[in-house]
């Protein structure tokens, strides 16, 4: 594990056109550090996978115009509405989607994490309309136990993943303080992994974390100190959703006319 | 009786809808189905637990309604599960009892679709995704809701079926045997479910015309009892739903 | 949830014959408290289940006669040896085995606790020859990505599982303080779930703990407080193995003649 | 030179085989690899980092060596995983560098046996069980070691594969085509792999025989340059050693 500028680690650690994860949920802990240096060095993005709820991380990639593909459950601003970028992209053909759901992506991720091929899937998917449309990530298995045939979701192992951690430590451990969502699995199913923090802390100081709220520096390629750098969106325990901010998004992002001021403008330097 | 807005008339319908005892699951946007949890909780359902979208918080109680499902304000909760065993246990089929979800449509069975208008390859909307709305047959039963009721979102048949709801006709065994969708809250009325599995118009909100209710719904509700009037929030639940909505989220 | 004394949590949700899982790894945090209650009122277990490590909480279930089949990747005493009535029930023929391993074990678990029927197993367990002798838990499946055969592990729903945790607070959520082993995994997969706890704390005092850390209420049915419980095996940050106590019950163990003093007198009454 | 217990030379050989930055795991009776990856870290392997067992933590540097690998005495570690991690990652394939097993036997291709002495429905010897040894093949290597180099421990042909080594034969691919077993260590002596994946003494320890390393031996290990002597520990080597092992667990 290294700590590197944004620039460094993702010109290290992510090939372009090749397979991204983005991780944060809804409105927190989007990795917009990461995904601005993506947006300013205009880096081509073969597939974005993102996490069960992806917000701006997903939609600012596609207004960029670099994503040929998604496989994401959900991309939305949750109470501020659809995702502007995303929706036209997907309604002019633009964009191609792997519909996955919540469920599938996990399991999908957990056992890219350990090496298993694919996953039956667990009762409620077979009643929609989602597998038969996405042959890639979607097949027909017959049970061996049961004899009886039902859906499988091919496993996933993104070949990056950009996430947003709080805290790393100096030896490269992170931590995750609240919530890991399917932040940290993640990581475990990425060839790549590369984290930007809201804090560096000496070396053993994340001793006395849970097992289950922190990674090991054997995990973690390069880490990036980038305080602040998941606004707009939030980090819980530290700051919350700037609304003003992500409507400007929206505003730009619903408007093609303006939305390259608004790139040149946000991704002419730091993070926002 | 004091006034209230359509919102806390349907926190307060969902919340009477809870039993003791429960396990409420919830996505995005949890304000109201959070309410209707923590109102059901101050009054008959002392031993409901809920369990908030992403966050994985069990039953947490900031001391103001949160308008998203993943933030700092939901923290701390008594406990939190990591998402991914939300996700896992929402497979198991007995964890959960109820979900509580909507759609950009909803059809007359009570099949949910967050996915697309028109065909899916070229959608006339793109929705965000459908989320963990397939798990919707896992849980024991679904409280679906939505606030837009219109005959673009009440439709007779979703577009896409994201998640599921009754099977059409009477012939089919029910998905895995759970009861599925039981209760459709919108800003004009109550809906449950005919023994085919199709909607049928339970009450219709105050101030609201039963005819209103049908132009306002895309397709033609099953036969039933005549409905009566939602019965309005109480001074009670009127002043518990406020003591933890001192912002008025639900009032906007 | 209930707090409960053992033997009440035990006769409510145990029942006699069905499956049974004991978490505990090694030579820490075996939920003996419990394991005792069984041994003490000789109810047979059908089919019991450990962690990918059990110790004296299998063994003692074996001595005392009253498992018919185990499904188990390892029972033994680690550096203090074989595990006594393990070897002779197995060598007799007295004891069914379902051989399994470790990372078959575990995903198994996982799958119970998702509605998921099988996993297939990752690379490695095919050059074995433990799948062949265990048709019960192991068949061919086709991966219908790649058309390769491969084995597949059946999930695996424990009817009850036993576990021993760090605190409980008043409304049941419980904590596992430092290691979660497989035993929060496990609890994830069981119908039903009894926890012996070292100490019981006021509602909320575990709010603080990381999500991977705790297991919420409505996911255990019985708290039975047993402080030392885990005796002779250790609980990690709050007593070390008792390495005389186990060696006793090896001795005790290895000898049929001695067996049936030992159980009398330690099965008498309370934990040890 | 200092006197050295027979254990602590096992811990020197294998710590030397070790290379900076390598990810290990370790399983049951962890004294030995873990004395061994200390030392490395201490010396020449800075960035190695090793998993101890059951309890998932990382690199822990307990003051005295621990006799179990799932104690409190292991923590606190810099960081620890959840076994079912641990075990996730352990199927990935790329997660981990070296694997530290042993077996009740271990053949002349490196496979090991925890399961049974004799057929498997009627042991003469029911070992412990496998616990994590099939993954053997899936991390880059392995180390096997052994304290009982006896006829019985070294075999040709274990009774039954719980731990995967290299295939017999120079026809077959190696699986995965890692690199697999790559070094045994036992109380008298080194061995390494021919490239038909066979057994071959590599050094044999100071004051044994090579022709007692044969008698121990249960197969007919093969060809090979000739073997020197196990170097000795170094008395830095033996310090740092024993700087973690003030009990002296290496040399009961």
């Amino acid at each position: 594990m290294r700590v590197l500028e944004a620039e460094a680690a993702v010109a290290e650690y992510y090939t372009p056109g090749s397979t991204l994860g983005v991780g944060g949920m809804q409105l927190a802990a989007a990795p917009m550090t990461l995904v601005w240096e993506v947006v300013r060095r205009r880096i081509p993005v073969g597939r974005l996978v993102t996490s069960p709820s992806a917000s701006i991380q997903a939609d600012l990639l596609i207004a960029a115009g670099l994503v040929s593909e998604i496989l994401s459950p959900y991309v939305g601003f949750e109470y501020l509405g659809l995702a502007p970028a995303y929706r036209r992209a997907v309604e002019s053909g633009d964009l191609r989607v792997l519909e996955i759901d919540e469920g599938s992506l996990t399991h999908a991720l957990w056992a890219g994490g350990g090496g298993i091929p694919f996953v039956p899937a667990p009762p409620g998917l077979d009643l929609t309309d989602i597998p038969e449309v996405d042959p890639e990530m979607f097949r027909r298995v017959t049970d061996p136990f049961t004899g009886e045939e039902r859906w499988a979701v091919a496993s996933l192992r993104p070949d990056t993943v950009f996430l947003a951690c709080a805290v790393a430590d100096e030896a490269g451990n992170v931590a995750f303080d609240r919530f890991p969502y399917t932040d940290r699995l993640m990581a475990l199913a990425a060839r790549r992994v590369v984290v930007q923090v809201e804090e560096l802390v000496p070396a053993g100081a994340l001793s006395d974390r849970a097992p289950g709220a922190t990674l090991p520096a054997f995990l973690v390629d390069a880490v990036v100190l980038a305080p602040g750098g998941c606004r707009p969106t939030g980090f819980p325990g530290r700051y919350a959703p700037d609304d003003e901010a992500l409507g400007a998004y929206l505003a730009a992002a619903r408007d093609p006319e303006r939305l390259a001021g608004y790139l040149a403008e946000h991704g002419g330097g730091g993070e926002r | 009786m004091s006034e209230w807005s359509i919102t806390e008339l349907m926190a307060v319908v969902m919340a009477r809808e809870f039993r003791d005892g429960e396990i409420v699951v919830m996505g995005a946007v949890p304000a109201l189905p959070m309410a209707a949890c923590r109102l059901a909780r101050a009054t008959h359902a002392p031993r409901l637990e809920f369990i908030v979208g992403g966050s994985g918080t069990v039953s947490p109680e900031p001391p103001s309604l949160p308008l998203g499902s993943c933030g700092g304000d939901l923290a701390p909760a008594a406990t939190t599960l990591p998402l991914p065993d939300v996700v896992l246990l929402e497979g198991r089929g007995d964890a959960f009892d109820v979900f509580c979800a909507g759609g950009l449509q909803i059809d007359a069975h009570g099949n949910c679709n967050l996915i697309c208008v028109g065909s899916w390859d070229r959608p006339k909307l793109r929705g965000p995704g459908t989320v963990g709305l397939p798990f919707l047959p896992n849980t024991r039963r679904s409280i679906l809701y939505t606030q837009s009721h219109s005959p673009r979102t009440l439709v007779e048949r979703v577009d896409f079926v994201s998640g599921p709801g009754h099977p059409a006709g009477p012939d089919e065994a029910r998905p895995y045997r759970k009861e599925g969708p039981s209760l459709v809250v919108t800003p004009l009325a109550t809906f449950d479910f005919s023994s085919e599995g199709r909607m049928r118009i339970r009450t219709v909100h105050p101030g609201v015309r039963h005819d209103e209710v049908l132009a306002a719904t895309g397709f033609e509700p099953a036969p039933g009892p005549e409905p009566g009037e939602t019965p309005p929030p109480t001074d009670e639940e009127l002043a518990i739903l406020r003591s933890f909505d001192p912002a008025g989220i639900l009032r906007r």
